[in-house]
């Protein structure tokens, strides 16, 4: 029997989309839990990374959308700890990658993820409109984007007279070069 | 000597000191910088998390100029630029066909022929001669703290082990300070979710700071901009999580070794911290 | 006619796994076409490649040569000798002008009694589907009888 | 012109059913050189056997097919009937009509013509069959073993006591190897020395066995029941024969502070030591790269004190050669360090052990004579965390397989601990409980029911120190993958079984197989699990994969009586087909050009170089030569040889050239 429900054979489960993006087969976790014990947010965490990843073992789009939609893969940093350690060699934070940008493309992102969307998509605004970053005015665009406005207004003087917060962006010469690039990758996915 | 310099866009706004302090650093080491020109953002963590392919062209687009520039190897002593830049030239010696892809994108040729170091790896190579330069000790007992970026993922950086890392230790301990053994090392500050979620970061922080006042250093000392903005910035909100007054420095590598150096504290940026650089005990070389 | 051509296929096996892999198979009564010779060596290692090229003269239309898998050599190393031959030998094949589509190099083991079914099928009709090979012999000067 | 007889067998409806036997035994008939074919129900049985011995006798038959089964069913069967009846069992052959063709194909004319076929091939192949004869090789009765822990002991007077002689060698200055190390042992808990050391002694005092300690395999050659092995008995300094093992030598040594390997580094021993207690033999040993006279030349007090003056600086290592007729490889393993878990503190925290350290902390004979004290300042650990598959089932670190034996033990240490510290907590962190095994799992059991082990199923990411506590971190996945972090005063890892290091070269030197962890490789996972591809060569305990003690033992015993059952023979018979190089007369001698390409393909280093000599013993010729005892007959030789020189007996080129002409 050729097994139809085998998580990686559809194409369509995350499982697969996993596969596909970053060469990683979630049957390799055998579900230690080393990469939620050593993870330095995992307490934070509705879902752990080992949970995260047996939801994907299971190829069910219930399981699936659990996943997608848990706040706990908006928590990861990306700092590698987990991957550094995992005995089976699973590079979990790509697999977090691909399921944050899936959960997106669906609209059932948890909902705590929006600050945090916005404050990169703030960032890369400015990146893309002066090629550099321009803090202030990723501040600024961060606080239109997530409605903190009073968010570290504090900060901001003590950074200035400490010469921290440059007023005018940096802008550099191939600024259009900078903006052809985010359109070939970011903008080509609308 | 010379080699490319890639200060990235922390180093030109809130963490200018760890550009002075590496400038007067290499200046005095007999290391010439030359600037990576007109270089772009590497995209950080940003881009990352939304566009893969974004992530890799804008470091891409950087290490062409650099190799337009004529340059073959770049120092980027921010610890979250240098990860960008060495994930993507990893990436693409990996897959030597992405070549083709990204240089389309960026519009330049991008051969991989321009390697990526970071500040330990780069100053490492001067130990005896930071060692003979180090007029006044930096006679302090200190915490390194390199956090995650240097040293993970171990395969990709190939740099120091990855836990209890050394090299900045073995660096610190030839300018005169004594770095403590302690096991925070590695454990991530937060990095990213300073703005956004500054109660994590806090918390993550309070961690490191507690552990490092605990086994009794008198500073902190990081090669990350993210790490001390962290660690330096978030000290209000560490010390309001830990229920502690904590008023530990954090100084950059490159500072402690131009104090010992003897480089004007104000060249190494010393005064723009927040967390003042003072200490309580007399001794060795005074900021 | 309206008969289709029938190939002739000559397969050189070893003893110990490709075999007993084809017992196997007719233990497991797996069915297969009848158009393939077996003769039996000790291991691929003992497979001369000039008998490749007699069973074409005798007018083979394709040959199947077949052993244990890599590190499952009953004699620890002979299917590595015999790959690696293969290798050198299909290069020669191919610039003498001899259509190496025609010689299938594979592993069963004993335990794949239903490979060794499907193989045979697969080469069978493979084969077929090329034709006869007698022109081509003898455009190589090989000739028939 | 050959006679040869075709007997095709119906095997009931197994053939007949799909092939017109009648018709295969009319068309055989046809076939050049054949004298005589029937066809008939049950050839394998009795009546079919006779009827195949009377035709031979009848028609006086000097080749026989017989088309019916696989060969690898019956040929034995056949061979013997045709012996039986005066033809040389090599000149009787199967054509394989059921497994290869009536049970595969449909019932057609095309599978009865494909049957006719198998017999014309095989007709053409006894046709060019040569008579053979079994090859006889003596057997030298005295059998090696390679390691003197509990597998090499139990082989060596399994062995012996069957009445064969023995040579028992062993690297380090005493047999007893890792078993002696051990507190009590699972699932009995009883008293590792007490099983272990009364078989120390028997195997040293058996008439049968002669002991070789502080030795090493050097050199192998020749082929099973007649090898020639090398063994490098290195100099202990010490004259064991005017030793009495008075100890006083070891006493007045002044360097004492060198890790004792036996204790695990937790404690220290002289430069003139024995390694411990019941020791065997009870003889010291000088270790110089650690003796002050060694290093430069003064002190020299042991030599002084020893009242027999059995102290030997000038003593060198020697090199014995003997003739051996069987090899039993049992060399062993190691445990990975905890220097490899850079997580774990890269084996810095001095309270992070190893099993084996626990053991000696558990053993009444150990550095704290029984008493569990932590290593850094001898404080009694109230709380212990275990950690399961440390290094194991890691690919990571390079070991992804199942050690085997950690979960037994760890369960065995947690009840230690309980039995010694009352108050005492035990954690164990896993991933499986393995424990298959008679009376394994209800020890198990018992430890975490009546011992109050806390068995948390996760993996630990890390461990560091805070306070004078270890920190370890770890997560619940019973819980969701819930962190739990444990404060502990100190942790055991149960450490990866690994491969020794030697060992990858003594494979090599034996020419024996190894798998990639270094592993010695069995000839069969199944069916010859103590046995080597190489004849002769057997294997008992942990060199062969992670093994416990009760399958040590069992190995230990298989291959012994693998031994004796070769050494029952005074001669071993072996199926002659095996390769020869040609011979011809002079001035060729042989059509062999000495290029010995088939030398290196040989997987068995049984071809030799052969000088041909005239009568003032000039070489004329360099030419290769099979050894017959080595040869295992795969023929890769044949393949390689350019010149046709060497051919393989039973299945010759010109075998395998006629069967091909009648395609």
């Amino acid at each position: 029997m050729s097994s139809a429900n085998h998580h990686e054979s559809r194409p369509d489960t995350l499982a697969a989309r996993v596969k596909a993006a970053t060469g990683i087969s979630l049957a390799q976790c055998y579900q230690c839990g080393k990469c939620a014990a050593g993870c330095p947010v995992s307490e934070e965490m509705d879902l752990t990374p080992c949970q995260v990843l047996r939801l994907l073992q299971y190829g069910q789009d219930k399981y699936d959308e659990k996943a997608m939609r848990s706040a706990g893969i908006w928590l990861c940093l990306s700092c590698e700890t987990c991957s550094t350690r995992c005995p089976q060699e699973v590079e979990i934070p790509k697999i977090m990658d691909v399921v944050r940008a899936e959960a997106l493309k669906r609209g059932i992102a948890h909902p705590k993820s929006k600050d945090i969307l916005a404050f990169h998509r703030a960032f890369l605004d400015s990146v893309e409109q002066t090629g550099r970053l321009y803090e202030i005015g990723l501040v600024a665009n961060y606080k239109l984007r997530s409605g903190h406005f009073m968010k570290d207004v504090m900060l901001a003087p003590k950074m200035y007279v400490r010469g921290k917060l440059g007023l005018l962006p940096h802008m550099i010469k191939g600024t259009a070069a900078v903006k052809r690039i985010f359109k070939r990758t970011l903008g080509s996915k609308g | 000597m010379r080699i490319g310099y890639y200060p990235g866009c922390s180093l030109l706004g809130s963490s200018r000191e760890f550009d002075e302090s590496v400038r007067a650093v290499c200046e005095t080491i007999g290391l010439e910088l030359v600037e990576v020109p007109d270089w772009n953002c590497c995209g950080a963590s940003s881009a990352h998390v939304l566009d893969h392919e974004l992530s890799v062209a804008l470091p891409a687009k950087i290490l062409a100029q650099a190799e337009a520039a004529g340059l073959t190897e770049v120092l980027a002593p921010c610890a979250a630029c240098y990860s960008r830049l060495i994930g993507a030239y990893s990436e693409l010696e990996k897959n030597p066909d992405h070549r083709a892809k990204v240089s389309e994108i960026i519009e330049m040729p991008y051969t991989g022929a321009v390697k990526v170091v970071n500040v330990l790896e780069v100053l490492e190579r001067f130990a005896d001669v930071i060692q003979a330069k180090a007029v006044q000790p930096f006679a302090r007992k200190v915490a390194c703290y390199y956090g995650c970026l240097l040293v993970r993922p171990p395969k990709v950086v190939n740099f120091d082990r990855p836990e209890d890392p050394q090299v900045m230790d073995q660096l610190a301990a030839k300018v005169g300070a004594t770095p403590i053994d302690w096991p925070f090392k590695t454990e991530c500050c937060g990095a990213a979710f300073s703005v956004t979620r500054t109660d994590l970061v806090a918390k993550l922080c309070g961690k490191i700071v507690d552990s490092a006042v605990k086994l009794q250093a008198e500073a902190l000392v990081v090669a990350c901009p993210m790490c001390h903005s962290n660690l330096d910035m978030r000290r209000p909100e560490t010390n309001a999580a830990l229920g502690k007054d904590l008023q530990i420095p954090v100084l950059f590598l490159t500072q402690v070794i131009g104090l010992a150096m003897g480089i004007e504290p104000k060249k190494l940026g010393i005064q723009r911290h927040m967390v003042p650089v003072a200490f309580n005990a007399p001794t060795g070389a005074q900021a | 006619m309206s008969e289709q051509f029938e190939p002739k296929i000559t397969a050189f096996v070893c003893n110990w796994c490709t075999y007993a892999g084809a017992d196997l198979t007719g233990t497991s009564r797996i069915k297969y076409q009848p158009n393939v010779r077996v003769l039996r060596v000790p291991c691929t290692g003992r497979i001369d490649f000039m008998l490749i090229m007699k069973a074409f003269e005798r007018g083979a239309d394709g040959v199947m040569i077949s052993g244990c898998h890599p590190n499952d050599c009953h004699y620890t190393s002979g299917n590595y000798h015999a790959r690696r031959r293969w290798m050198v030998f299909r290069d020669l094949m191919d610039f003498m002008g001899i259509d190496t589509e025609r010689v299938t190099f594979s592993w069963v083991s004993a335990a794949e009694g239903a490979k060794w079914g499907a193989l045979v099928n697969e080469v069978t009709d493979k084969i077929r589907a090329l034709g006869p090979y007698a022109e081509q012999k003898q455009l190589v000067g090989l000739g028939v009888e | 012109m050959s006679r040869i007889g075709v007997f095709t067998c119906h095997c009931g409806e197994n053939i007949a059913g799909t092939v017109d036997c009648p018709k295969v035994a009319e068309l055989s008939r046809q076939i050049p050189g054949v004298v005589h074919s029937v066809d008939y129900k049950y050839m394998c049985s009795d009546p079919g056997q006779t009827l195949i011995k009377e035709a031979i006798k009848e028609h006086k038959l000097d080749g026989v097919v017989v088309a019916a089964c696989s060969p690898r069913m019956h040929e034995p069967t056949f061979r013997k009937a045709a012996a039986e009846a005066g033809v040389n069992p090599y000149l009787c052959e199967m054509a394989n009509l059921r497994e290869h063709c009536s049970w595969v194909h449909e019932k057609n004319e095309a599978t009865t013509q494909k049957a006719a076929d198998l017999v014309r091939v095989m007709v053409e192949k006894v046709k060019h069959d040569t008579p053979l004869t079994p090859i006889k090789v003596p057997v030298t009765k005295t059998a090696l073993v390679v390691g003197g822990g509990i597998a090499g002991i139990q082989t060596a007077l399994d062995i012996a006591n069957a009445g064969h002689q023995v040579v028992l060698v062993e690297k380090s200055p005493s047999i007893g190897g890792h078993m002696s190390q051990l507190s009590e042992t699972f699932p009995t808990l009883d008293c590792s020395q007490c099983i272990l050391t009364p078989r120390m002694v028997e195997a040293a005092q058996h008439p049968n066995i002669k002991l070789m300690t502080y030795s090493e395999v050097e050199k192998v050659d020749g082929f099973i029941g007649n090898f020639k092995v090398t063994v490098r008995k290195k100099a202990k300094k010490v004259d064991e024969k005017a030793c009495t093992g008075c100890g006083l030598c070891v006493t007045k040594c002044p360097n004492k502070k060198i890790p004792d390997e036996f204790n695990e580094g937790l404690a220290f021993r002289p430069a003139i030591y024995v390694p411990f207690p019941q020791a065997v033999p009870n003889k010291p040993t000088i270790d110089t790269a650690n003796c002050t006279y060694f290093k430069n030349g003064k002190c020299g007090v042991c030599s002084k004190v020893c009242p027999t003056g059995a102290i030997r600086y000038e003593q060198e290592d020697e090199l014995i050669t003997m003739d051996i007729g069987a090899i039993v490889m049992a060399t062993g393993f190691k445990l990975m360090k905890t220097d490899k878990f850079p997580e774990y503190g890269y084996g810095k925290y001095k309270d992070v052990i190893d099993g084996m350290q626990f053991e000696r902390l558990a053993s009444a004979s150990g550095p704290t004579a029984g008493v569990i004290k932590r290593p850094s300042d001898g404080k009694e650990p109230e709380t212990v965390v275990f950690i399961a598959c440390s290094g194991s089932r890691d690919r990571a670190k390079g070991v992804p397989y199942c050690s085997k034996i950690c979960c037994m033990y760890t369960a065995k240490h947690t009840m230690l601990y309980k039995h010694k510290v009352h108050h005492g907590q035990a954690y164990v962190f896993y991933m499986d409980i393995r424990s298959a095994g008679k009376d394994y799992d209800e020890f198990v059991r018992r430890a975490i029911e009546e011992d109050e082990a806390k068995y948390i199923r996760g993996r630990v990411s890390r461990i560091y120190e805070e306070d004078g506590k270890l920190i370890v971190k770890g997560a619940d996945t019973l819980m969701n993958g819930e962190p739990v972090e444990i404060k502990a005063d100190m942790v055991v890892l149960a450490t990866a079984v690994q491969s020794q290091d030697c060992s990858e070269d003594l494979a090599q030197t034996l020419h024996i197989s190894y798998d990639k962890y270094g592993f010695f490789a069995e000839a069969h996972p199944k069916l010859r699990p103590v046995e080597t591809n190489t004849a002769g060569i057997f294997l008992a305990g942990a060199c062969q994969a992670p093994r416990d003690i009760p399958e040590t033992v069992a190995q230990g015993s298989a291959a012994g009586a693998k031994v004796a059952a070769l050494f029952s023979q005074d001669e071993l018979t072996r199926e002659p087909i095996v390769a020869v190089v040609n011979r011809q007369a002079p001035p060729l001698f042989s059509t062999c050009t000495g290029c010995f390409l088939c030398q290196t393909a040989c997987p068995y280093q049984a071809i030799e170089q052969e000088e041909i000599k005239d009568r003032s013993g000039r070489v004329i010729k360099t030419v290769a030569k099979v050894n017959p005892g080595l040869c295992q007959g795969c023929g890769t030789c044949v393949a390689f040889c350019r010149t046709k020189a060497i051919d393989l007996a039973g299945f010759s080129n010109e075998q395998l050239f006629a069967e091909l002409m009648t395609l």
